[in-house]
């Protein structure tokens, strides 16, 4: 893997999606959520990890989609999969049955207990805003071995306590789930385009652990809305290889042209 | 068994007002020219049922057909927010209206167990969530074998279900191929069904395995060439996504997506 | 992710004494050739899950090699009795064994019930039959919806199941094709699993909606030609209906069985 | 329909075929079980209703074999079919969904509330005989509209009291089905190779409605194991016309050539 040469600038989203896609590794099962995940998900397969198994909620398995789907159900997806089944059969067979190693997710709406919110902003019977809602997330969440999640950096998305709890991190006081048996081991990564975060193996907190190159501290903790804490050993963030950023690149560019046309 | 009739004939004789309605197609497959119809027909007061409302059901629920919507995902998917839905949540225009909100693994293991004759889906699922503080049709049962605690949801059975597949046969048995979410579970969990097709073909010409919907399971077939535009009718067409992004202007405004329902469906024929 | 072994280091591997088996096949594509390997290799004190214990079963617990079976359907279809089954029910020849009798539709959601990860399976089942008074795994809850009292049995998770397909590409995905059972919900619902193939091919060449089993959900992949005799694989050749009603003679008599697993069976390479 | 030419002799087993084949209608959907009820169900759609549906438990939907499969599950009805479906499919969402009218079933014991043993003769913890068990009967009879049942008629088939309830038909008191929800009519006629019976509507007793040409009551009463009833306007059965003879026998020539080879 050739080093980056300095000179050339990449965005901190592409920062976030690179690091994003080096979380997955060949042999992993993926289910694969539509945005940024997504995204991660398909450079990581188009790059380091060619065996990773990717696996969209539309039915889709083992999924190799040339261009980024814009829907979770675009043609491209089921057309490069190697077999397509029902919804309730993905639901049933392959998420709940244990099949999935790693659900990657976005979100609207992230706390310090990792507890995601995609239902909405103030109260749920007059919503200020009214966001999308669950989808596969909840079950995602507490059927797939772990988790990672990723989203843009923000105070409004990194917010003390979510609004409303779409979908299980580690519940309001991170004991959400102590006891309860046959699910997943919950979110264990969270990839921003600042850093990278864990839950802190006690309490369950979202920690700091990774810096990305050219953020401070200080960057963290003024777009988080608690008082974010930071690792003892704070590691900084590898930077994309150059390859990682051009296979990047084309596959967004080749996304780009193909949803422009009808 | 299936009669084939006009998409207007078949929305007139099996869509009436107040009807519980699952328009399905898991972003493929989406039933547009149908959902125009039924606008077009000025059903209301209908309970809609959708895992994703997407595009179809914002024009439904803008155009003040729906009373109350069951869904699991209600955004327009890779753009944003349903904005007519949003609007009647928010605001309550054109009207107010219910909704009942639940997870994806939920929906589609309520249908299943619709198509299964069952009243309830029994699921590990809604763990940690707060859906059940909202969703009062979210229970929790006991195994009777390992004492775990698994969801309960009621099963999915609307009155009347309307799909799209690729083609019928002329006996009205129906391959649906590429994506198949959950539509051969609302067919068979719907006390009257519709079924719009690209085609009408001699033979089916499937693989012993296919998703065949036989005909005497299905009360109406309508042939509407090109009835999931902007979704997609894998083999057929591919999806628009460019009308998808375009639809995120169109329905932020209340006189602009008027204005295009009047244009593009209230002004059409149903095979135009 | 499936490893490609011979048949005789796969059930060596995977196939341990006192395990929990399912070698499933509606019929259709029966693994016979991996059952009898495991009598070859001699197993011990298996608990044998089959809807339909067919000859493969009857071939099994008269070469001794199962402690309990379960089952819901015991017969040599369209011929009469399984000897052998019978003999070690009703005489407890070459040993006892127990029996656990459902009914094939709580078996089928048992397997499906396997596959999808829950502990148990619901159904509207054994409604007036007499099965759940011989049968302590047979339960029944009452729906939190609707009140309505309905059937619960525990899912089924073999240790391992072991199934029979047409073919798997190199990457170890499997294709099934046909009558196709329960064997994906077995394979799924299994710790481990073994599929025995006719060929392997460098593409599946399937259908989008095709059933194929991907390589990293099963553990061992053996290529086995005509590995479902008697039985069939459909595409590949007929079922041998002759020899299951030849078969009916040979396992009556105690001695004529015991000769035939002796030249049939033990005295068999794997590959012959 | 031409008659039969009287000197054209049947047998009493193609006397049962026929009339259990007349009991289905163009439109009917049957789910059918092996042997008997399976000859009779082809024989119905190669004469009178070819738009009957057949569906056999492997899965197969709209099956037409060209000979009668010797299993359950031969491929012949696969290859026919309009499509084929998993097992689990098969018992969820097409018994028990309520897509079957009738459900056409054999067995080895029925009593005079038509209940079924296939189960054991003697007791369960000590058969006398083991019978090979359940398969799809208990379902079937509960989950069909209505149930069919053919079955030669013999003193050992036709007892008082089955030794086992395998599958219900109403009850070891006819009030079995009383007040459950959701379940189909149950058996509304047994047909044999003597007569065809229908519960009495009141106490759903078996009563013989039809006897068969050239068969009398005492027949029938010898040959069942309790003290049958009789309509009070006992009908005569009628004969099998010669094309229904012709496509029967050739029905089962054909599948004789075929079983008997590889």
């Amino acid at each position: 893997m050739s080093t980056l040469d300095m000179s050339q600038e990449y965005t901190s989203a592409e920062m976030m999606t690179v690091t994003a896609a080096r979380a997955l590794e060949n042999g992993m099962t993926c289910f694969v959520g539509i945005g940024l995940p997504s995204e991660a998900a398909n450079l990581a397969r188009l790059t380091h990890a060619p065996g990773v198994v990717l696996i969209y909620e539309s039915g889709t398995l083992q999924t190799k989609p040339d261009v980024l789907p814009l829907s979770i159900g675009d043609g491209e997806l089921c057309e490069s999969a190697l077999t397509t089944v029902s919804v309730p059969e993905m639901f049933r067979y392959w998420l709940q049955g244990g099949k999935v190693n790693v659900g990657f997710l976005g979100t609207a709406q992230i706390d310090r207990f990792a507890n995601l919110n995609t239902t909405l902003i103030g109260d749920y019977q007059a919503p200020k805003v009214r966001l999308p809602g669950g989808g596969g997330a909840p079950e995602i969440a507490t059927n797939a071995g772990e988790v990672f999640i990723t989203l843009k950096h923000s105070k409004r998305a990194f917010v003390k306590d979510v609004d409303f709890v779409t979908t299980l991190g580690f519940g309001r006081d991170g004991k959400g789930r102590d006891g309860v048996p046959n699910i997943g081991k919950g979110p264990t990564r969270v990839i921003t385009d600042l850093c990278v975060m864990k839950p802190d193996p006690e309490t369950k907190e979202l920690t700091v652990v990774s810096l990305h190159p050219g953020v401070s501290r200080e960057d963290v903790t003024e777009a988080t809305g608690w008082e974010i804490r930071f690792a003892d050993e704070l590691e900084s963030t590898p930077l994309p290889a150059e390859h990682e950023l051009r296979i990047l690149r084309d596959l967004k560019n080749r996304t780009e042209r193909q949803h422009a046309g009808e | 068994m299936a009669e084939f009739l006009s998409l207007h004939d078949a929305i007139a004789q099996y869509v009436e007002d107040g009807a519980t309605v699952a328009m399905e197609g898991f972003t493929h497959l989406i039933p547009f020219a149908a959902g125009h119809e039924v606008i077009r027909q000025r059903k209301q007061d209908l309970t809609l049922i959708r895992m994703t409302p997407d595009l179809i059901y914002d024009q439904l629920i803008g155009a003040g057909c729906a009373k109350k919507v069951i869904f699991s995902w209600g955004g327009n998917p890779g753009v944003g927010s349903l904005h007519r839905l949003r609007d009647a949540v928010e605001k309550g225009w054109p009207r107010h209206i219910d909704i009942l909100e639940h997870s994806h693994a939920a929906m589609a293991c309520a249908f299943e167990a619709g198509a299964a004759g069952l009243p309830l889906a029994v699921l590990r699922g809604y763990v940690g969530s707060e859906l059940p503080s909202v969703n009062d049709q979210i229970k929790f049962i006991e195994c009777p074998f390992t004492g775990e605690r698994l969801a309960a949801v009621p099963s999915i059975r609307p009155d009347v279900s309307v799909v799209h597949a690729q083609k019928a046969d002329r006996a009205g048995n129906v391959l649906v191929e590429g994506i198949v979410g959950v539509q051969k579970e609302a067919v068979l969990a719907a006390t009257r069904s519709i079924v719009t097709v690209e085609e009408i073909v001699d033979d089916l010409d499937a693989h012993p395995n296919a998703c065949v919907i036989p005909g005497w399971a299905i009360d109406a077939v309508a042939v509407v060439e090109k009835g999931a535009l902007p979704s997609y009718t894998h083999g057929y067409y591919p999806r628009n996504n460019r009308f998808y992004k375009e639809w995120d202007a169109i329905a932020r405004d209340r006189d602009v997506f008027s204005r295009w329902i009047d244009e593009n469906v209230m002004n059409q024929r149903e095979d135009a």
